[in-house]
C-alpha cells in the first residue's frame, strides 16, 4: 500500500509536460556508482497486516501493573477530551503557524499555552515548548552562561540525575565547570551550596519537588546566588505547581521542566513536552518559538510568531538555540488539559496526589523493616528505605502485578536499598492497601 | 476571545471526584504557593468548543494543499495514529524496562525500537542509528557531538566546521552550539557549493562538512562524491542533513556516498504528524567508525531472541534525550516505513520528484526559477519578477492563503532573493498541483495588472494581516489577570 | 464537488493487498454483476480531504450553540466514545452468546444491557425495559405492538390510539403502522389538552393515549394523573413519549403517574450523540402486567452470577430488532448515567429547566409566547408578532445561522403558528444564552427597522437560501455517471 | 460529575429574572403526590473511574477468537480513516440537517451515500438510512403492500431467519398473508415459488446471497412476480455486490439489505445501517429522510431534504413511515468506506471474500465425515455437514479458540448437524488451516 493518487496516465502527461522520456530521467543526477548498494527493505503490507502485527507487538508491553514508578515522569489520568482536540486534523496536520493569517487557531492555543505556563510557574513569560525537560534544562543553563559571560554551574545533586547526565553530555565539548552539591537528608545542602557560589557562578540548578521527592523553600539561595549575580534556575514538576510555591514567588530566574504529567501519555518516553519561562528581562535570550498578540491591518486583535530575530533561520550560528521544530501538539495538550482542569480541577488534581501520597507513607510506616524518609515534606513521590536490596524487592513485586517504585542504587551510590514511590491520584486506596500487603510479603519471605 | 475571557469563577470542566483516602494534615504553609495559579475555569463543552472552533481556524494537509518547500508535508496515515494510542504503547513507562527484572515488561517497545533502527540502517546505508534525538535539529546536534567525540577520541583538535550558505539555519546553529565556529561556503553561479572556495577553507583544522544532499535548493550535486572524499582527505568528516531524504527513498543512499553522520526527519520522509511545529523525531545514523560514541542506552538483541538495553559503551557521548527518544512518532514511522515497503518506498521517492518537476516546468514560464535544472523533491523559484511591480514573495503567499492553499517557503535559502520554495510531496494529485498551478499563473499576471489586488491579500480570512513589527517593539507574550 | 466528480480512473486509496490463498476458479459469470459499479477512485488523502472539508460546512454542539427543540442537544461527553471504541465491545459478533457454550464470551456486554436496563426502570419507575429499540420512533412502534398484544391477551378488540394535536409526528404515525387508527384530541385555549373533548373521544374501543410529558409545549400538565386515570377506567393503557425526560430526571417518573409504556430518546436524555440524525436508541418501559409481552430476546441475572439471553417468554411479541438494540449507544448512556449518577441527573433536569425558564423570560417581550406558562425543559414562542412586518419563524431561523446560531426548531408542534421551539439544555451557560437572548432581540428590532435585512438572511454560509420546491418538483437524488 | 457549567451566581441571576425564589419553584407544576416513590441511583463518578470500569467489563468479552461467524453479519476491516472521518465533531454532534445552509457538510455526504447506494444495488434512488436490515425489510414490504393495494407476501425460507421473524412481529396486529417457500439444495424451490405467485400478490421476498450462503439469479422469478403485477424485493448484502449480479440487473423493483459491512463495527448487534433502494417509480413511497440537490438564490448548487411530505412531521398518521432519526453516522461510515475502496477496491474485497471462502471450503472438503453443500454457488459464507451435532462442535472448538460457524439447528429444523462458516477478507490462509486442523481435532475425538 502505498499513498500515491498518480495513475498510469497522469505520469505520462506530466512526463511530457517536464519534458523527459522516464521517471528514471529525473534521477540521472545521481552519478551510476551511487545507486544504492543495497535496499533490503521487505515488501509493502496491507492495512490491516501492520496494524494487526503491531497491536501484537503492543500486547508485548506489560501496562496491567499497578504502577508506582515515577522518578519525574507521571502516571496520571488524561481526560478523553483532551485526546478529542489533538486529534483534530486542522491541530496534527498542520506545521509551525509561520503564516498567521491560515494558522490563527494555533497562534492563540499556543498563545494561551505560554501564559498557562507563565501562571504555573510565576514567571513572565514563556515560549512555544521545547523538546523536553532535559533539554530545556540545558537551554536554560546555556542562557545564563550567555548572559551573566561566566561558566560555573552550581547544579543541585537533587536533580533528576537523568537531566544532569544530559547536561553533562551537551557541555562535553565546551567549557562549563559543574559543582554538585550534595543531598543530605534529602535536601539540598545549604552550607556546601552558599560555600561555592561565587562571582564566577552562572547559575545555580536546583529541581523542586527534588528527586527524592523532597518539597524545598530555596527562596534563601535563590537571594544568595542574586548578590553573587549568577541566575537562579529551578526545574520543576507541574503538577506540584497546583500547591506548591512557585519558582516566581521564590525568586527563580529561570523556570523549566517536564510537561508530561499535563495530559501527555507516558507513551514510553515521549514525545513529551519541555517548557520554561523566564522574567521577562531575559525573553531576548530564550531560545525557541514564541507567539504573541498583535493586531491586523484592521486593528483587530491577532497572533503572529515573534521576536524571531533570536532564530536559527534568521540568525544561524549567532541563534540563541538551535531548536526549529518543538513540541507544539503536546503543549496543546498541555493547554488542552489545565484549561479543563482550570484553577480548581488542578488544586484538586495535586491535593489527590500529595493526600494519596501521604497515605501511602503512612501504611507503608507501618511496615516491619521498612523506614519511609521523612526528613522533609514530599509532594507524590517519597523514598523508603528497605531492610534489604531494592532491585530483589522490585523484581517480586513485579511479579505480584507491581511496578512498585523505582530503586535508587541504579543511580545513587551506597543507596542500594533505597525505594522511591511514586503515588498519583489514579491509585485508589485498595491498591495503596494491596500494595502494601504485598510489600510486607515480598519482605517477610 | 482568549479561554483566559471566558473564566467564570466556580465553574468546572473536570473533577477528581471525592478523595477516596483519609486527607492528613496539609502540607505547611511555607512550602504552598499564596494564591492559585489565575487559570480559566469553564465547563468542558466550553473548553472542547473552544478549542474545536480555534482548530477551524487553521490550515492543515487534511484540509488543504500545503506545498511547504523542505517540510514534506505529505498524508499523515490515519492507522498510525491509531496504532500510536494501542494502550500497550501509550501508557508503558519507560522506566519499567530499567528495573532489574523490568526487561519482560517491554519487549514490544523494544522490538519496535530495535527493527525501526535496522530499517533505518539499510535505508541511508548507515552502520548504525540512535533513535533518541527529538527532531532534526537536535539530530544534527547529536551528531555534531558525535563528530566532536570521534575527533577527540583520535586525539585530533579541530575548531571548524563548514557549511554551505544554502544550508539550513540550524545547520550553522548546531555546530556552535556543539562549540564549533562556522566556515561559509557561498554558492557559485551554477547553483552548486563553489569547489575552489570550498577547497580553499578545507583545512586540516576542520571536524565536519555539512551538507543537504539534495541541497536546499531541491538539486542533487553530481560532485557530492567529491566533495565527501575531498572533506575525508583532510581527516574532516562529513554530515548529511536528511531533511530532504524524500528525494532519495531507494535512489541514492549517503551512506553509499560516504557520509559518516546523517539525521533524519521522522516527520518528513516518513509522513509522521507534524503537530503544529512537533514533535518530530530526528535519529542519527552513522558509518562503522563512530558506533562506539552513540548516546546510550542501545536496544540489543539477546541470543535467547530477547531485547534489552544496553548501556555498557564506554566511548559513549552520554545521555541526549531522557530515554529512547519520541517513542510515539518512531513507532508511526515504522508503521509507515512496514506499510509502503521497498517499493512503496521507492514510489514515494518517485512521484514526489515527479511532482516537484512538473510544478517547476508548468511555472518557469511565469517565475525566475533560482536555478534552471531538473530538479529533485521541490523547486525555487524567486518572485523577483514580480518585485518589479511591487508584488513580493510575501504578497504572493497571502494571495495564496485566499484561494485555500497553504503558501510555500518564502525567503528561504536566504541566498534566493524573494525565494519560493515548492515541495509538492507525492501524496498530492496531478488535479491539485494543476490547480495549484493555475492559481500562481493567475498570480503572476495580477501581478502585471493589478499588482493591489494581490498586495491587500488575505482578504477572506478572519484577519488581515498582522503588525509583526508592532508584535516584537511591543511584546504582548502571555494574558495577564 | 462530488466526491464521484473527483474520481481518476485507477487511482486507489485502499488495498487489500495481495491475496494470500491460492485462487480458484471464478464465479460463473450468470451470477456476476455485468459491470462494476461506478463509484469513486481517490487516494486516502484526497477521500480524507473530501469528507473532512464537508464536515467544515456543517454547525454542531461542539462548535454552535445549538437549541433545537425537543431534541435536547446537550454536550456529548468525549469519554462515553472512547469507552464505546473499546476492543471488547466494538469487535464483538452479536451472535456469540447465541452459540451454545458462548455466553461465556459475552459477559461484559451482557452486564451493561442488563444493569442500564435496570437504571433506566429506576429512572422511570417502570419495572422493565427492552432496549432494544433503535430510535425513539421505534420505540413508540415497539410500544404501541405491546399495547396491541396487551389487548389481544386480554381479549379486548380495540381499534383507535388517542393523540393529542400537540404531539409528534411520530406518535400517530407510529399508532397507524401498529394497526391502529387515530383520534386527535385539539388543545385547549389554556394550552392543556382539551379535557372535554378527550373524555368525549375516550371510548371503550381505545387502546391507549399517547402523551408527551412534559408535552411538547414544554408544559407540564398538572392534571396529568386525571388524564392517566380516565384512561385506565375505560381500560386504555397510557403510553408516555419520553422525548422530553430530560426534564423530569427525578422529579417526576412516568411509572408514577401510572403510565404503562415508555419510550425514552437516549440520544436526547442520556447525552448520546445525534450524529447528524442517528444513530438513537428508543428503549421501551412497562409497567407490570405488560412485562410478558417484551421483545426477545431479555438478558437475565443467573445465580451463579452470570448473564445470560433468555428467549422463554411464550407472550413475547417476538422480535423487533436484530439482537440487542443499539448497543454501542446504550452503551454510551449507560456511562453517562454512572457519571452524572442520582444528583448529577437531578441537576441535569433542574438547569435545564431554570435555562429554558431563563430564555422564555428574557424574551418573552419581544416574541409572542406560545402559551404563557412556566415552562420546562424547553419554551416555545410564536413569530407572529414578527409576521406583521413579513419576517417568518424561517427568516429569524436564518438570520440566527449568520450569527452562528444553531436555530431553534421551527413550525412544531404544528399547533402554534409560526413556532420557535427552543431547548437550551442544561449544559449551555448563562454567557452562550444571554448572547443567543440578545441576538433573538437584535432579531426582533431588526423585524420592525429592517426586515429586508433579516429576510435576506444567510449571507455569510457558502450557499444562500436553496430553492426547496424545485428540490422536490425535479428531484435530483443521487449521482449519475 | 456532571456537565454543567453554572455557579451559584448564575443560577441565583437567573432566577431573579424569571422571578422565582428557587429552582423547585419551577418544578411547582408537578403535584407533590407525583414526586419519584423512588430514585435510588449510585452517586456520581469520576471520568477515570468510570472509563476504568467499563474498560474492565469490555475485558470480559472474548474478542480474541478467530472468527468464521457470519449469518449476516461480518467481521471485515474498518481503516483507519473512517472512524477518522466519523469522530468529526462537525459530523457526530450536529443533527438531521433541518438547516441546510449550516448543514450542506452532512447534506452532500448524505446525497453521496445514497449515490453509492444506488451504484452498488443497481437501482434508481435511495434514502438517507433506515435502522437496520430487518427494519428495512419490513418497511419494503408495507411498500410493496401500499403500492399494490394487496396483502399476500411471498417470502424464501433463505431469507435471514432473524428478519423473516421481525416481518412476523411487526405485522401480527396487521392482516398479512404470509407464504414461505422452502429451499431446496440451498436455493429457493422455483417450482413451489411459481405455484404461489399470483394477483393477490403484493411482492415477493428473496436473498442473495441467501442465509445458507448460496448465490442465485432471480431473473426468472422476477419476470414472473412482475406477470402477476406484484413487486420483487430483494435483501442483499452489499459487500458482495463488488462481484455479484446487482439487484437492479435482476429486475428487482425494491432491494434493502443491512450495511455493517460496510465500515460499521460488529459492536455486539448495533448500531448498524439499513439500506434501501428502489425504481423510481416508487420513490414517494419510500419511508425515511431524502436528500435531493437544488440551487440556491444564486443558482449555486446545493442539497436538501426533501420529498418530505411523505414523513410523520408533515403527514403524521398518514405518513410512509413513522421513522425520525435514522442511521446518519453509520451511512457515512460507509459511504467514506466506499468512497476509499472505490470500483477497484469494492470489486478487490469481494474476490478476497470469495476466494478465502473457496480456499476454506476446498481444505474442510478434505476433512473426514465432514461433507461441504456444493449444490450451489456462494460468495463468503457456505454450509457444511458435520458427522455430530454442530453445537458441541462449537463448543469444542470456542476452547480451540476459534468461532467456527453458526450452527443452522438453531433457526431449522431437523439441520442440527448443519454449521454456517463465514470467511471474510480478515481471515489470513494461516488461520484458515489452523482451524481446518482444529476442527479435524475436534472431530477425531
Ligand atoms: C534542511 C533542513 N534541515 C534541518 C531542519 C530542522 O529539522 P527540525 O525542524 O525537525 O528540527 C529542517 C526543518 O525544516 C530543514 O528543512
Ligand atoms: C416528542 C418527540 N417524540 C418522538 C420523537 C422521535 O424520536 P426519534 O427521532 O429518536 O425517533 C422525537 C424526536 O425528535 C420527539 O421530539
Amino acid at each position: 500500500m502505498s499513498f500515491i493518487p498518480h495513475t498510469k496516465e497522469d505520469i505520462k502527461e506530466m512526463l511530457e509536460v517536464i519534458g523527459v522520456k522516464s521517471i528514471d530521467e529525473l534521477f540521472s543526477d545521481i552519478p551510476k556508482a551511487l545507486k544504492p548498494q543495497s535496499f533490503n527493505i521487505p515488501y509493502g503490507k496491507s492495512e490491516f497486516q501492520v496494524t494487526q502485527a503491531l497491536h501484537n507487538l503492543s500486547l508485548k508491553n506489560s501496562t496491567g501493573l499497578v504502577n508506582f514508578v515515577g522518578a519525574g515522569f507521571y502516571d496520571h489520568f488524561i481526560p478523553a477530551s483532551v485526546d478529542a482536540i489533538v486529534s483534530r486534523s486542522e491541530f496534527y496536520t498542520a506545521y509551525t503557524p509561520y503564516q498567521p493569517e491560515c494558522s490563527q487557531g494555533w497562534l492563540q492555543a499556543i498563545y494561551e499555552y505560554q501564559s498557562i505556563i507563565c501562571q504555573l510557574t510565576g514567571l513572565d513569560v514563556s515560549n512555544a515548548s521545547l523538546y523536553d525537560g532535559g533539554t530545556a534544562l540545558f537551554e536554560a543553563m546555556m542562557m545564563a552562561i550567555r548572559q551573566t559571560g561566566r561558566n560555573k554551574i552550581i547544579i543541585d545533586s537533587g536533580v533528576n540525575l537523568i537531566y544532569r547526565t544530559m547536561l553533562y553530555t551537551y557541555t562535553s565539548n565546551l567549557s562549563v565547570e559543574f559543582v554538585e552539591i550534595p543531598v543530605v537528608h534529602g535536601q539540598s545542602s545549604r552550607g556546601e551550596l552558599f560555600k561555592c557560589v561565587d562571582d564566577k557562578t552562572a547559575a545555580v540548578i536546583l529541581q523542586n519537588p527534588n528527586f527524592f521527592g523532597a518539597i524545598d523553600d530555596y527562596g534563601d539561595v535563590v537571594s544568595r546566588v542574586h548578590k553573587f549575580g549568577a541566575l537562579a534556575i529551578a526545574s520543576v514538576y507541574p503538577v506540584s505547581l497546583g500547591m506548591l510555591k512557585t519558582p516566581g514567588e521564590m525568586g527563580f530566574d529561570i523556570a523549566t521542566g517536564e510537561g508530561q504529567s499535563l495530559g501527555i501519555p507516558l507513551s514510553f518516553g515521549g514525545p513529551y513536552l519541555g517548557f520554561m519561562s523566564v522574567r521577562k528581562e531575559l525573553v531576548r535570550q530564550m531560545p525557541g518559538r514564541i507567539v504573541g498578540a498583535t493586531v491586523d491591518s484592521d486593528g483587530k486583535k491577532g497572533f503572529v510568531l515573534t521576536l524571531q530575530t533570536r532564530e536559527q533561520h534568521i540568525r544561524r550560528q549567532h541563534a540563541t538555540s538551535n531548536i526549529c521544530s518543538n513540541e507544539a501538539l503536546c503543549a496543546l495538550r498541555a493547554a488542552v488539559f489545565v484549561s479543563l482542569l482550570g484553577k480548581d480541577g488542578l488544586k484538586e488534581l495535586a491535593e489527590h496526589n500529595y493526600q494519596k501520597a501521604e497515605f501511602a507513607k503512612e501504611q507503608l510506616a507501618c511496615l516491619q523493616g521498612v523506614e519511609v524518609k521523612r526528613s522533609s515534606p514530599t509532594f507524590n513521590e517519597f523514598t523508603i528505605l528497605l531492610p534489604r536490596n531494592a532491585d530483589k524487592v522490585v523484581q517480586q513485586m513485579i511479579e505480584k502485578g507491581f511496578a512498585c517504585g523505582f530503586p535508587l542504587g541504579r543511580f545513587y551510590k551506597g543507596m542500594d536499598n533505597y525505594l522511591l514511590i511514586a503515588v498519583t491520584e489514579k491509585r485508589t486506596q485498595e491498591e495503596i492497601l494491596k500494595f502494601v500487603a504485598s510489600l510486607k510479603e515480598v519482605l517477610a519471605c | 476571545m482568549l479561554i483566559f475571557e471566558k473564566h467564570k469563577e466556580g465553574r468546572r470542566g473536570f473533577s477528581y471526584g471525592v478523595l477516596d483516602v483519609a486527607a492528613s494534615k496539609a502540607l505547611p504553609a511555607k512550602y504552598c504557593r499564596a494564591a492559585a495559579a489565575c487559570l480559566p475555569c469553564l465547563s468542558e463543552l466550553d473548553v472542547v468548543r473552544h478549542y474545536t472552533n480555534l482548530s477551524r481556524l487553521n490550515f492543515s494537509v487534511d484540509t488543504n494543499f500545503y506545498p511547504l518547500g523542505s517540510c514534506t508535508m505529505k498524508y499523515n496515515p490515519k492507522f498510525t495514529e491509531k496504532v500510536a494510542g494501542f494502550d500497550g504503547f501509550s501508557q508503558l513507562h519507560p522506566l519499567l524496562p530499567q528495573l532489574s527484572g523490568g526487561g519482560a515488561l517491554a519487549q514490544g517497545s523494544l522490538e519496535v525500537l530495535y527493527e525501526a533502527e535496522k530499517l533505518l540502517c539499510e535505508i541511508t546505508g548507515m552502520s548504525a542509528f540512535t533513535l533518541q534525538p527529538m527532531a532534526g535539529a537536535h539530530g544534527e546536534l547529536t551528531g555534531v557531538m558525535l563528530i566532536a567525540a570521534y575527533h577527540k577520541d583520535k586525539g585530533s583538535r579541530r575548531k571548524y566546521i563548514i557549511v554551505p550558505d544554502s544550508s539550513h539555519g540550524t545547520n550553522p546553529s548546531s555546530a556552535t552550539i556543539a562549540g564549533y565556529e562556522v566556515k561559509v561556503i557561498p554558492t557559485g553561479a551554477d547553483g552548486y557549493m563553489d569547489l575552489v572556495e570550498y577547497e580553499k577553507q578545507l583545512t586540516a583544522d576542520v571536524a565536519a562538512v555539512m551538507l543537504t544532499c539534495p541541497d536546499t535548493l531541491g538539486i542533487f550535486n553530481p560532485k557530492i562524491k567529491e566533495i565527501t572524499d575531498m572533506a575525508h582527505k583532510v581527516g574532516a568528516l562529513m554530515y548529511y542533513d536528511g531533511a530532504n531524504l524524500n528525494a532519495m527513498l531507494g535512489k541514492c543512499r549517503p551512506g553509499d556516498i560516504g557520509f559518516d553522520v546523517v539525521h533524519l526527519n521522522l516527520h518528513k520522509t516518513f509522513a509522521t504528524p507534524h503537530g503544529g511545529g512537533g514533535p518530530g523525531a530526528g535519529p542519527v545514523g552513522v558509518s562503522a567508525g563512530l558506533v562506539e560514541f552513540l548516546p546510550i542506552s542501545r536496544v540489543i538483541l539477546r541470543g535467547d531472541g530477547t531485547y534489552a538495553l544496553n548501556y555498557n559503551y564506554p566511548k559513549s557521548i552520554g545521555y541526549i534525550a531522557p530515554f529512547y527518544g519520541n517513542f510515539g512518532v518512531i513507532l508511526k514511522a515504522y508503521a509507515y516505513i512496514l506499510l509502503l515497503g521497498k517499493e512503496g518506498l521507492i514510489r514515494a521517492a518517485e512521484i514526489a520528484v515527479l511532482n516537484a518537476n512538473y510544478c517547476q516546468a508548468k511555472l518557469k514560464n511565469y517565475y525566475d526559477l533560482a536555478f534552471d535544472k531538473k530538479c529533485m523533491h521541490e523547486c525555487v523559484f524567486s518572485a523577483m519578477r514580480q518585485v518589479k511591480n511591487g508584488v513580493h514573495a510575501l504578497d504572493i503567499a497571502k494571495y495564496l492563503i485566499d484561494k485555500g492553499y497553504h503558501p510555500p517557503t518564502i525567503y528561504f535559502p536566504l541566498i534566493v532573493k524573494e525565494a519560493l520554495m515548492i515541495e509538492p510531496t507525492e501524496t498530492e494529485s496531478k488535479e491539485t498541483i494543476d490547480a495549484f498551478v493555475d492559481t500562481m499563473i493567475e498570480i503572476a499576471r495580477l501581478a502585471v495588472e493589478n499588482p493591489l489586488l494581490v498586495k491587500q491579500a488575505p482578504v477572506s480570512m478572519p484577519i488581515k494581516r498582522l503588525d509583526e513589527v508592532r508584535a516584537a517593539r511591543q511584546p504582548d507574550l502571555c494574558w495577564k489577570p
